[in-house]
């Protein structure tokens, strides 16, 4: 039969905001799955009309207006403080932070890290894609070793700048006991999806800190195609990251 | 704001499910070619919403329904509609 | 209802940390969030300890980035919020403060300034003035009350989360290591008594009902993609704190109403030292009057001119080099008078000491 | 005065290295030139747009208010752009439109993906309200030229060229820079590829000259 | 002898990054820190590449906060080190600038302003002008030059390096976005070759021998115990950046020797808009001059109130929202000249828009 | 025999400055305790000439003269960037970050954790105290749970503030090959001396990050005579924090 | 004219805790009272400043350049508040002097730890040069006058209520409150303690009294 | 500044060793006290540099030269010698 156009309804989130799409990442950029995972997690657990959603600066930044939910964009790596804010001030809502690996293991480190020591009960979604994609491709502290960036033109020297950032295994080292703690990738979807809203229960049922890490793509600065993303996101990145749950709440600990 | 959007879709029917996509939805990323486990998804002469080759399926009827293609698309520009007889066996 | 922390009229005395806390209670914040740094730390002592008894909540944050934006966080959510600061932490602040100022997020933050530049000291200044109501890579679209007495720490701390919360500008209470740390006695009140409504807090963010669907999304930002979206913004800014100016200027005269051999220009605790100074320089034969700003910003302009217009010469003293007499030369500009300055940042200044410069200079 | 240049397509359609071009060549030939790229956040996805100024003199503001000529790629690109345009503006656009070819942003030449020659064509369309909407243009603009610069290097030449056909009628519309110095500017970019595949230049060239031929010389200076 | 990286003079074609890039190279700077940011990463992308061909470091830091510190820690140690930044990064910067500020230490900052307040835009704008001239909880004891094309750039970079070592101050180098990112001509040469000898960057720390045994220990520090030990520092930093303003200012005039109808008070590349539109009025038989402050810090004072002395009126032309302007009023008090004034905060201005005003104005 | 009055040298270390001598920490802090092996350890190891101490504010900053080591004081939290700095610039240097509990984990975490991820040649020595010392005794991000302090004056609460900062645990969770990572205590002097030496050790051999974490006692701010400051070290910090070495140069592993 | 005073001495000798007395005594009074403690960057081991003014009518600035009673209770202290002395001042110094014993800045009447009864008294002293230096007094100052409070209170009270004799010496020198209202602040302090220990509220009222006999009223203010 | 300084001690003999206290070094903390093993550390009548009770031994010759005071001492303000016959042994 042949190819014909119709009208229908894109398989989107409810949640979406459809009056935003097409979304404003590049094609083939993972922020766009991870959002996708994440619209389907606040669907099936319906509380949309809860969630506050914030935004870092960096490519993260593009879902601004991504949801229909209420969302505030904020500074770069300053939204890990935005929301816990928000949820010190109203416990009721459920406070998303989507963040880059710039804006949460470099210029908001701090944050991250004593957002996850006082056991914030927030949810913090960091996407992993080895470089500063809004500005252009830098080197991020997640860059793998010989990754060439904008600031590591030779490719990044473990012996001058160190090996990629280990978040959710720093993390873990410091959370404790109602912290939820995991790596997902795009490469598993449906993993992916589970860890997000397990990371939202676990904000939910108010145990504590939530952290999901994301391995995912940039291939406009990766300059790969479509193969080529695939092959680094599920080789060389997950060569590197560790993909699992890393502090799951419950399973209660002595430190 | 209650009724879900339509957009403009190119569909292609075949045995077990039709292959729907957004051409305004759809960046040419090529990521849901790389997982059709048949591949079966080509470039189609069709423009996506940046004026880059959207996609479509070489032969729909190889299609297994597997939904893949729907599921790794970051800008949700698929949607396989599995034929009614089929959707019974899911 | 919740009981009220201050009732009817009370006469204390105590430190203006202290009095910071007891305005906060009264005003009805809902919440604190902060970083020790001193002179400023009791603040959030006195609050720890009192907060907890009528409701209210304290988060202490890693630095005072953290304490800026979750500060921000809290209003969105619908919060009285408001943190405390001073010196480096001020520094930190200003990036929250931006964003505040872009974003019309009203915010109350508290600075009892200490000596600059860098760490320098934890006692006393006036070093502050410039980046409190100019900092950040903003347009200075800010409220200033410099306070010069407990009285007056606890009336603008007060009258701070009203400005804020009805203008939605960054509301800031400047006042200074002695005033934090010293005491001195007040009388502290419900202002609901005094007739003082305080401005509700909306959210900004979390409202009822499925958003997209009972009602639009909120969707707040603070990036645009091209220079005319922000010029528009910008500019709707700038328009709003100039309708608002008028409303929100306060000042002092003393010893204004005649021709004047030289009038005093000062503000915060340094004003006191003029006043004081008033009397010694009739002694002196010496016809002085004094204009104290309260709002560093908006500038009542008006009314500094209009009292500069009536003296031969204008003096300028104050605890920094030179921040408030740029202001005040900015403020008096096409006025011909001649302005001397008495200049001691970070040190205090007495009555005998504005005296003797001004006879001196005289 | 300056000749002032507005160029606005879609990230990817390769205006900003036609803009380049443009300001190299001017710059090789002794004259005084400014470029300077729109720079939104988004990396891909917003609409691409360069500032192009040329002159004899030192240039003195790098924006401006008003162009010279304007050539807008896209729909996006044509909202983006109105205002640029006063009566004194020759306004160009290609009206095979939004099906602009891509090309990546810093190389003249290459196109990622190109079409599985399987592919077949939709059989009918529906008008649906998520259809591409048709832009106004700008009426006030001095003389409208529409171009269908992308159709024709799709059918002539090939698509990858659509971008140095633009250049071509650029060129062609304000005179700014002599045709040589275009020419060697695009020869010091893609030399080592022209030398690879002298095809490649001679495809070029043509598309320069096809594109200079879509316009007369409507002398802005 | 280590290879020069800019030999002779040569006439380059290139974006206002990439010659901040080589102008520091020419200066013979050592070391860079950053952290990206819109519009100013190329200048580390450049210098990334560049660098190690002639035996020189860069290290990309977690944030700004430690890119200035680094930065310092390397001035500190001996290098002639630098970084770069802009909107919200300069905010973050202003604490390690307020220390530098207080300690003496020279550092160099290059800033491609872009708009604000908060993350705004990534594109174009003259809004850290405060900011850059007084941040931090300082007195601005700082050097800023305001530069308006690429030629400025590749100049003022080289010789703040000079500035800052000599005299000791924190020194920017102000530019904007539109300059980072565009390209234009100029010609780059070695500075050696045109006589400028580079200021040699001493060791503040870790010098030769054991201290303590063979030379007195080195303790630098920036916080004091007393109002008065504090006093005496600032005065004295004061004193010196007052010694050191007349031989820092710089200033262009153009058309201002004669009297005017108007003088155009601009900087930076806004000042190139007012050039532009000088032979515009002429045309429109507007006397006008144009007087462009290169150092808005220090301002050259005299030089400006001279040319504004020969006006019969002044406009003041910026893309920010009074922030030049206030340094105009300050550096003109006394003076009974009108001021009009053009604010675009963020956007661009050319010369035609200029001419527009000022003839509706008139 | 009695007690007579003579002139005779204390035992101090060669490098520590006599003339800022007695120091200005309170009496029984920690602080002097560290510094004081600190200095045996540059003594032994000869570099009182290479080493650029630098220290914080918070107490630490009451080291700014303490040794006869060039020295700077920074801002609070910036030590690691500042010596950073330092190091890169002249590698011959020895560089000593020093700095508190507040300085290192709170407002400098994010230097802390990226100096550790860059593996940068440096050591880092930081103060738990449990507390903000030199601000008057406020809560620390190493506060013990229902420890008082004058923010937390019902004690510190884990549900609201969480639990003490594992900071050697979370470093040695993302530092590398070539770092080291301990965690000694005033409790254990010669242990101490052993982890400081080490340290730098570490760095003069060019391996990478080191750091060493004091359990230190305040007993201004504690408010406990000497026998309630030693219990606290040695009894209440220890079964919060276990002393030892947590990553040794030399011991290859896979990340 | 407010009465201005300053008194500094080591951190432990509790001289905020006087400064804060006498402080409150006066607003309890009815007078307008400033009390500035001077905190330096240091928990402990510097010098201790306090700074007072009380007045009939509100106190303009809280800090003042000279004193009309400056109480310097280490070598130390002396230094430190030289700058506050000129010839209006009385200047009132313990010559018993460094010797000066500890009681913790925030309560009065606790020290925290005493010799051991066992303790022996060194046989000879060398005079070498790190011996405690001598200090030189203001001279400039109008009245000097030399206590041994501390000697005094060890032997006839308690070494702990070294600092309200102070107190006491501070009152006598000044008259700025009455001797009543400074009991009843005591009072307001350490009532419970007193309740519990009577003996206790004896002891601090007969330092107060002993530390006022010690000088004269000089007719401050 | 090579030399290296002395300061004023209090000394006290003992069988095997002499127990130095520095005045103007000690601060009265009471670290040392704790940890003497022989617990002969006791509160002096003589004061630290701070005017609080220095610290002596109750009775030297019991001391065992450990050095344990002066190695928990944060400000040096003990030193032991051990006597020369003593020394050797170590
Ligand atoms: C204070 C500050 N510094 C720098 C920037 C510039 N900046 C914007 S996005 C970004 C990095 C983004 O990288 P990442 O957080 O990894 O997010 P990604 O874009 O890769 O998703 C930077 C450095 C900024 N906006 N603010
Ligand atoms: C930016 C900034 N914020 C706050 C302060 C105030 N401050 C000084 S020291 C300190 C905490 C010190 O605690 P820590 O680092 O644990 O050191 P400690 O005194 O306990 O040894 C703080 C918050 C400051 N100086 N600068
Ligand atoms: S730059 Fe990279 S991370 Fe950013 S939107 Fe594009 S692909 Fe995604
Ligand atoms: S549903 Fe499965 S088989 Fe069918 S096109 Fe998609 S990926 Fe291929
Ligand atoms: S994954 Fe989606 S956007 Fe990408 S090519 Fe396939 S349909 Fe188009
Ligand atoms: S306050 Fe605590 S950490 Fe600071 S010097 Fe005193 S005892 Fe040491
Ligand atoms: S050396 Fe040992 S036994 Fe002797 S006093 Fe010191 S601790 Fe006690
Ligand atoms: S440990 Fe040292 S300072 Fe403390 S009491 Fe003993 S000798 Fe004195
Ligand atoms: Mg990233
Ligand atoms: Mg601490």
């Amino acid at each position: 039969m042949a190819k014909e156009t119709i009208a229908l309804t894109p398989a989107m989130p409810k949640c979406w905001n459809p009056d935003s799409k097409p979304h404003k990442f590049c094609p083939g950029c993972g922020h766009g799955l991870t959002l996708k995972m994440l619209g389907q997690a606040i669907d099936e657990l319906g509380i949309q009309d809860k969630v506050i959603f914030g935004c870092d600066i960096g490519c993260s930044l593009l879902s601004w207006d991504f949801f229909n939910v209420d969302s505030v964009q904020t500074h770069h790596g300053r939204t890990t403080p935005v929301i816990t804010g928000i949820k010190r001030a109203r416990p009721e809502l459920i406070g998303i932070a989507y963040m880059g690996d710039g804006g949460g293991y470099a210029i908001g480190a701090q944050h991250l890290v004593n957002a996850a020591t006082r056991n914030e009960k927030i949810t913090a979604i960091l996407i992993n894609n080895t470089n500063y994609g809004m500005t252009g491709g830098q080197m991020a502290p997640t860059t793998l070793p010989g990754q060439i960036t904008e600031t590591t033109p030779f490719g990044r020297d473990p012996e001058d700048s160190g090996y990629p950032t280990m978040g959710p295994e720093m993390v873990a080292a410091i959370a404790r006991e109602g912290a939820y703690v995991a790596r997902g990738s795009m490469a598993n979807l449906r993993q992916l999806k589970r860890f997000l809203k397990k990371a939202l229960e676990n904000q939910m049922e108010g145990n504590g800190f939530s952290f999901v890490e994301v391995l995912s793509s940039c291939p406009t600065n990766w300059r790969t195609n479509a193969e080529a993303t695939w092959r680094f996101v599920e080789k060389d990145m997950a060569e590197h990251f560790p993909v699992g749950e890393f502090k799951v709440p419950g399973k209660k600990e002595e430190k | 704001m209650t009724e879900a959007t339509k957009w403009r879709a190119f569909s292609q029917p075949g045995k077990r499910a039709s292959f729907n996509l957004f051409p305004d939805l759809c960046k040419g990323c090529g990521l849901c070619m790389q997982k059709c486990p048949v591949k079966i998804i080509i470039w189609s002469q069709d423009l996506g919403v940046y004026g880059t080759p959207a996609v479509e399926t070489s032969d729909q009827d190889k299609c297994i329904a597997c939904k893949m293609c729907e599921n790794v698309c970051p800008d949700a520009a698929i949607r396989i509609i599995v034929n009614p007889q089929d959707k019974d066996k899911e | 209802m919740k009981e009220k922390p201050v009732k009817g009229e009370r006469r204390v005395f105590m430190t203006g940390n202290e009095v910071c806390a007891w305005a906060a209670l009264a005003a009805d914040a809902d919440i604190m969030f902060g970083y020790p740094i001193t002179p400023q730390t009791d603040i959030m002592q006195y609050w720890t300890r009192l907060a907890p008894k009528y409701g209210k909540k304290f988060l202490q944050t890693e630095d005072e980035i953290s304490a800026g934006f979750t500060t921000l966080g809290a209003v969105i959510a619908g919060k009285r919020a408001f943190s405390a600061t001073t010196g480096p932490g001020n520094v930190l602040f200003q990036e929250p403060m931006s964003m505040a100022e872009m974003m019309r997020i009203p915010v109350v933050l508290i600075i009892p300034m200490r000596g600059g530049p860098s760490t320098a000291t934890v006692i006393y200044s006036q070093q502050e003035v410039t980046m409190t109501a100019f900092g950040g890579n903003g347009e200075g679209f800010r409220v200033v009350y410099s306070t010069a007495g407990h009285q007056d720490l606890y009336d603008y701390t007060i009258k701070a989360f009203n400005t804020a919360w009805k203008y939605r500008f960054p509301t800031f209470v400047l006042s200074d290591g002695y005033q934090g740390k010293m005491r001195e006695s007040l009388t502290i009140y419900d202002p609901a008594e005094r007739g003082i409504e305080m401005v509700k807090a909306e959210p900004m963010l979390g409202l009822p009902g499925i958003p997209g669907v009972d009602r639009p999304t909120r969707h707040l930002r603070n990036t645009y993609n091209t220079e005319e979206e922000l010029y528009e913004v910008v500019m709707q800014i700038a328009r709003d704190f100039e309708k608002a100016a008028p409303e929100i200027v306060e000042w002092q005269d003393f010893d204004t109403d005649s021709e004047m051999d030289v009038l005093i220009l000062a503000h915060g605790v340094v004003s006191r030292a003029a006043q004081g100074a008033l009397p010694l320089l009739k002694n002196e034969g010496i016809k002085a009057g004094h204009f104290r700003p309260i709002t560093l910003r908006p500038m009542p302009e008006e009314q500094m001119r209009a009292a500069a217009a009536r003296a031969n010469r204008v003096v300028v003293v104050e605890s920094a080099y030179g921040q408030f007499l740029k202001l005040v030369k900015e403020t008096l500009y096409g006025m011909d008078k001649p302005i001397d300055a008495i200049l001691r940042p970070g040190v205090g200044i007495t009555a005998e000491e504005i005296v003797a410069e001004i006879k001196e200079r005289r | 005065m300056a000749v002032r240049i507005v160029l606005a397509g879609e990230g990817g359609q390769g205006v900003q290295v036609i803009a380049n071009i443009l300001a190299e060549a001017a710059y090789a030939e002794g004259k005084e030139a400014v470029y300077i790229p729109n720079f939104g956040v988004e990396q891909r996805g917003g609409v691409s747009i360069a500032f192009v100024q040329i002159d004899d003199k030192r240039i003195d503001s790098p924006k401006f208010p008003k162009a010279d000529i304007v050539v807008a790629l896209s729909n996006r690109a044509v909202d983006r752009t109105r205002q640029y345009v006063d009566e004194r503006t020759t306004f160009v656009y290609d009206d095979s439109l939004v099906a602009a070819a891509e090309i990546h942003e810093d190389v003249i030449g290459i196109q990622a993906v190109e079409a599985d020659p399987r592919s077949q064509r939709q059989t009918e369309a529906v008008d649906d309200s998520k259809q591409r909407k048709t832009v106004r243009l700008p009426e006030s603009a001095g003389t409208i030229i529409p171009l269908s610069a992308n159709d024709i290097a799709k059918k002539e030449l090939h698509p990858r060229v659509f971008n140095v056909m633009i250049l071509g009628a650029v060129l062609k519309a304000t005179g700014v820079v002599s045709v040589e110095q275009v020419k060697a500017a695009l020869e010091a970019r893609l030399g080592g590829k022209f030398a690879k595949n002298p095809e490649l230049r001679d495809l070029n060239y043509r598309a320069l000259e096809r594109g200079m031929g879509l316009v007369e010389h409507v002398g802005v200076n």
